[in-house]
């Protein structure tokens, strides 16, 4: 099992995913240079947070560009795991690969905090180690994570169950007053139609050692790592 | 009655603009490759109400000196028109 | 006529006519214009420290951790780990341009730290500002979090603490002070020099314009002509070329084929230049003709003073130039080879195939000393005098400290940080608004504490009182976490040191900082001087701020400054004794600033750090913190707000001993720190207090969803947590007008 | 031959536009109460070397369409101009 953390020009969390991977999960994982055309043998691939290019034109405007993403493209359509956190979000709207687009969050500003999460799909490679209706803690740090979609795309994706994380309050409840953002229908993290590209605002590797107060990120790589597992003795 | 005011703001010249060079890069890679300059700048559309045309163009102009442009970095051009079938769109 | 053109342009740079006849002697002919660029640049009070240098004497440059006094940044070693820290100001440019100043400020302090070789890892503000009810106040205020924001969070280094802080002197011209930490394997540091003959000078990142080229509208206006716009001396920040040429750099350094290296901040390329000559014992070529420029037409005295953001300049061996500029280039940035290490110790300047400047380096980097004379203030005796004793000593105590609480300088600050990403790096263990900021060092078990301190209205009522206390606060800032205090920067903010009362604070505050920083054990190992911070009604408040970082030996412990649990016993350690004078309460309740500001005994601050590092390095406390501006009071309503968990508390504070009530309540005396403890832990924490001969008094027990004190059973005050908590949160919403709709 | 493209580009109708609301508040609060709503948009400048106006427009449209815009929220008009003594300013 290979996982690979795309370095962008600007992409800041691009160490952070690295770190968790391979140091606390302890799987292999490699940095893969945004100028690479192959992705070679790896199942899954991170694209990280941070503000590639600067961010300058908009959030993932340039990246989507970078010769890997023509690779990432190819691997997400055969159906390999693809998560973008944050940035990695912004770059796959940006890019086709999920609907919508990312605004400006409501207030103008970039927010920095933890947030409350409900997992709302337990059933994807991306969610299996959460219960359903579960609440979690995972922070938020962006400026830009206030997802739109037109309103036949967002009902696409609710029909289909494509919403993993929304925002929420402790308990769970969903409203203006716990959604940080903006974010239409509550949006922290949606997937694919084919169920295998992952998009989501909170930083999971940010809360996936207890020093750093919450493990709540860490299993959204363990349900990662325990999906490719069982992949890999499913086919054997 | 209803007006709206166009304001187009960009940065003095001289003024260092690195998204225009990230972005003219980024053309250059797109094989847009005649690219010579990329200059980003900013726009506002106002929707206001006013007496006639040249309150209209005074006020916007004071909008744009006391808040829609930093003088000591960019300079600005706008202009008013009716309005008549805008919406008040927020 | 060339001659007089020549002088009066050196006149219009700043430069005296005294050090005009200098510059005359050491070249032994009339320099060019050019020349005289650079000079006038490298002997300005921001790069030569004309009137400060002589002053950095006194500071203690050891301390108990093997301490580096660097070129551009210092540090400390531990552990084999070189923490490496400094702090600047960009006062000026944030005053004119809020957001690009703040935000080039943060450009300029992280270039100090991978330009020697550490990864930067954490970020400090320390902000000071008019009072939020001005209109222009408020902008510069709101315009600086703002470029802090914008340019932090795109590199990528977290900002995870500072200060903020509102005060009439600071309307007109702010301060930002920011504070920049990196960490690398000792033996991985650069050195800001350039070496043996035939060696390769590089510059890489951005390319050259007109930006902060100011004051040299003399050198403009003859040359050419151009008339139109006045030419913006406003540097824009470019965040995403840094982040690049932080990752180029150290990838660079690591090629092991650097020799030097140093960054272009504050004069440009003649500082880089000159310096890096000058600390090699070498001559240096440059050939501006190979400069990478933003704008045609650049003159070569616009080349060699030019602010532009995001440069480096580089030496490396001869032969390996291709393939370190191809680290460069890999990470999309531009590198050329400019020019050529040579012997002897003369920076030769070509344009065009001649010579436009040639100068010894040394000479160059060696500016004259002043020492101007200085004057105490009269009025100081008289602002002394504790007239505050007049006062009644007593009052609706819950309205004040609603008041208090929602205050400007006082009230939540998490409308600043929650704008900075303050976790990215994954290091941040104890984040801000929880106590002082603690980060993990991935792969150590120790981690780093880090502060920034300082009161200007006790400087301006005592400057070496007021700038003793700014070391003695961080310290115990970093104690109450768990962390030994390791090392200090500073960033000296004054007025007009040619006018004498600002010199002699200016002086005295120097001669408060060594003392302090020497009682401690504390290293100076970097700074920074900011002078001529003057508004029209005078000068800003004396700023000495202190960036003081700590090492704590097991990061887990780190300790935060809020409750967190119920049932514990509040402990308040160190004596409270009837102190009014500089507090925040007199400022804000009664309008009054009179000292004299608390009274400090270093001796009992060190014996209080060595009690506070003791309990937390045994875990015996649930929470700890220092006791400052604001007092008692203030340190007990943050301990309850931690925003995890809000929790009330019951005070009995007659035990504190029968002084004022105002002065029970908002005293600020120093060498005290709030403890909560559980109960079955109170003992070992006394019999360790004891040893340490640190009196401890307990006043009461967390606990419930009210804070209440009293006094020989009768209450001085009972307020509701949810209403103070509200009242804080909204405190800084409220005065700065951010919109709201995001406070959640 | 060198040309000079401007382009504006706007959020569609029906996009929230933060900024736009943020600004619109703040000129309340500087008394601009006549403002009824501001929405808030981009710029860009591009100097690019061309055969002819007809090739230069339809270039820049097409850097509009693959780059400069994003087609799920956004909207844009451009037009070239002959741009004899713009300089260079990467
Ligand atoms: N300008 C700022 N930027 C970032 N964090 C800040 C700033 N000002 C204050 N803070 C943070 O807010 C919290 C409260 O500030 P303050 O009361 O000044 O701290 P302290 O009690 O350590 O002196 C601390 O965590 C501090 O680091
Ligand atoms: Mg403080």
């Amino acid at each position: 099992m290979k996982f690979a953390v795309v370095v962008f020009p600007g992409s800041n969390c691009d160490h952070d995913c690295y770190h968790v991977l391979s140091e606390v999960l302890g799987v292999d994982t490699v940095y893969l240079w945004h100028k690479e055309q192959d992705v070679g043998e790896i199942d899954c691939i991170i694209l990280p947070g941070g503000f590639s290019y600067g961010d300058y034109l908009r959030a993932g405007a340039i990246a989507r560009f970078s010769p890997v993403m023509q690779a990432v493209r190819d691997f997400a359509c055969k159906g390999g795991l693809v998560v973008g956190i944050c940035n990695g979000f912004q770059i796959l709207t940006e890019s086709g690969l999920l609907p919508g687009v990312l605004l400006p969050n409501r207030g103008g500003r970039f927010i920095c905090q933890d947030v409350y999460l409900r997992v709302e799909n337990t059933d994807t490679p991306f969610t299996s180690l959460f219960s359903p209706g579960e609440v979690v803690k995972i922070p938020i740090a962006h400026q830009q994570g206030n997802y739109y979609a037109s309103s036949g795309a967002m009902e696409k994706i609710n029909n289909e169950n494509r919403v993993l994380f929304r925002y929420c309050g402790p308990e769970g409840e969903t409203g203006v007053r716990t959604n940080p953002n903006g974010s239409m229908d509550d949006v922290a993290g949606i997937i694919s139609e084919k169920r295998n590209v992952l998009g989501l605002m909170p930083h999971p590797e940010r809360a996936s050692e207890g020093m750093l107060g919450s493990v709540d990120g860490k299993r959204v790589f363990q349900s990662v790592a325990k999906w490719l597992e069982e992949q890999k003795h499913g086919n054997k | 009655m209803k007006f709206l005011g166009h304001v187009t703001v960009t940065l003095k010249r001289g003024v260092f603009d690195p998204q225009g060079v990230t972005v003219k890069n980024a053309l250059h890679n797109l094989s847009f490759s005649e690219t010579e300059a990329v200059r980003t700048g900013k726009y506002f559309e106002v929707v206001m109400e006013s007496a006639n045309p040249a309150e209209a163009e005074k006020r916007l102009n004071e909008m744009c000196d006391r808040l829609l442009v930093n003088p000591v970095i960019e300079c600005y051009r706008c202009h008013v028109e009716p309005a008549e079938e805008m919406e008040s769109a927020t | 006529m060339e001659i007089s053109r020549n002088e009066k342009a050196a006149k219009e740079l700043g430069l005296s006519d005294e050090e005009y006849r200098k510059i005359l002697k050491i070249m032994g002919r009339e320099p060019t214009l050019t020349e005289i660029a650079m000079f006038s640049v490298e002997w300005s009070e921001h790069c030569g420290y004309p009137h400060s240098r002589t002053w950095f004497e006194l500071f203690p440059r050891e301390g108990k951790l093997s301490a580096l006094v660097g070129e551009d940044a210092g540090g400390i070693i531990h552990d084999g780990v070189a923490v490496v820290f400094k702090m600047e100001s960009h006062n000026h440019p944030s005053q004119v341009e809020p957001l690009q100043g703040a935000a080039t400020g943060i450009g300029g302090i992280i270039r100090d730290i991978f330009g020697a070789g550490a990864r930067p890892i954490a970020l400090l503000d320390s902000l000071r500002f008019g009072p939020l009810d001005d209109v222009h106040s408020r902008h510069v205020f709101e315009g600086v979090v703002d470029g802090i924001a914008f340019y932090g969070n795109c590199v990528g280094v977290p900002t995870v603490g500072g200060e903020l802080y509102f005060h009439p002197s600071f309307r007109g011209n702010c301060l930002v002070n920011v504070m920049c930490v990196g960490i690398a394997p000792r033996d991985r540091l650069a050195r800001a020099w350039a070496k043996g003959r035939g060696n390769l000078i590089i510059y890489a990142g951005n390319r050259t314009g007109r930006d902060g080229i100011g004051g040299c509208s003399i050198l403009a206006s003859q040359e050419f002509g151009e008339g139109d716009e006045k030419r913006p001396s406003v540097q824009v920040g470019d965040p995403f070329t840094e982040k690049c040429l932080i990752e180029a750099t150290l990838e660079a350094l690591d090629s092991g084929k650097v020799v030097g290296i140093k960054d272009m901040g504050a004069a440009g390329l003649t500082c880089s230049s000159s310096e890096m000559a000058a600390e090699g014992k070498s001559g240096m070529l440059l050939d501006l003709d190979r400069i990478p420029l933003r704008e045609s037409g650049m003159e070569p005295w616009e080349s060699m003073m030019s602010e532009s953001q995001e440069r480096m300049l580089l030496c490396v061996e001869n032969g390996t130039e291709a393939e370190v500029m191809a680290i460069f280039h890999k990470w999309g940035l531009e590198a050329v080879v400019v020019g050529e290490v040579e012997d002897g110790d003369t920076l030769t300047v070509s344009y065009r195939g001649d010579i436009v400047a040639q100068i010894p380096a040394r000479e160059l980097t060696s500016p004259p000393v002043y020492t101007p004379p200085r004057r105490k203030p009269a009025f100081l005796e008289e602002k002394n005098n504790g007239s505050w004793r007049d006062l009644p000593g007593s009052f609706d105590w819950n309205e004040v400290i609603l008041r208090l609480t929602g205050s400007s300088n006082l009230s939540s600050r998490r409308p600043v940080y929650r704008q900075y990403d303050h976790m990215v790096g994954i290091n941040t263990k104890i984040l801000p608004g929880r106590g002082t900021p603690v980060l993990r060092v991935k792969g150590k078990e120790w981690g780093i504490a880090l502060t920034t301190d300082c009161n200007p209205v006790y400087c301006s009522l005592d400057p070496r009182l007021g700038a003793a206390h700014a070391v003695a606060e961080a310290a115990r800032n970093l104690a109450s976490s768990g962390a030994r205090p390791a090392g200090v920067t500073d960033c000296l903010n004054f007025g007009n040191p040619r006018k004498d009362d600002r010199y002699w604070y200016f002086v005295e505050a120097v001669h408060g900082l060594s003392d302090a920083c020497r009682a401690l054990e504390l290293p100076v190992v970097s700074g920074n001087v900011s002078f001529y911070n003057e508004n029209p009604g005078g000068s800003v408040h004396p700023t000495p701020t202190v960036g003081m970082v700590g090492i704590i030996d097991r990061v887990e412990n780190a300790v935060a400054a809020g409750f967190m649990q119920e049932d514990c016993k509040v402990i308040i350690a160190g004596d409270t004794r009837e102190e009014l004078g500089g507090s925040e309460y007199l400022c804000l309740v009664h309008d009054m600033e009179v000292g004299p500001p608390p009274s400090l005994d270093l001796q009992r601050e060190k014996d209080l750090q060595e009690f506070l590092l003791e309990v937390t390095g045994r875990g015996l406390v649930v929470s700890a913190s220092d006791l400052a501006e604001g007092g008692l009071v203030m340190g007990v309503v943050e301990a309850c707000l931690c925003p995890e968990f809000p929790l009330g508390a019951e005070l009995s504070l007659e035990v504190l001993g029968s002084l004022r009530e105002d002065a029970l309540l908002f005293g600020e005396s120093a060498g005290r720190a709030l403890l909560s403890v559980e109960p079955s832990y109170v003992q070992e924490v006394e019999e360790t207090a004891q040893r340490h001969e640190i009196p401890l008094y307990m006043v009461g027990v967390t606990g419930g969803d009210r804070l209440i004190a009293k006094r020989n059973s009768m209450t001085l005050f009972d307020l509701s947590i949810k209403e103070l908590r509200i009242i804080w949160e909204e405190g800084l919403f409220q005065s700065s007008g951010i919109p709201g709709g995001e406070r959640l």
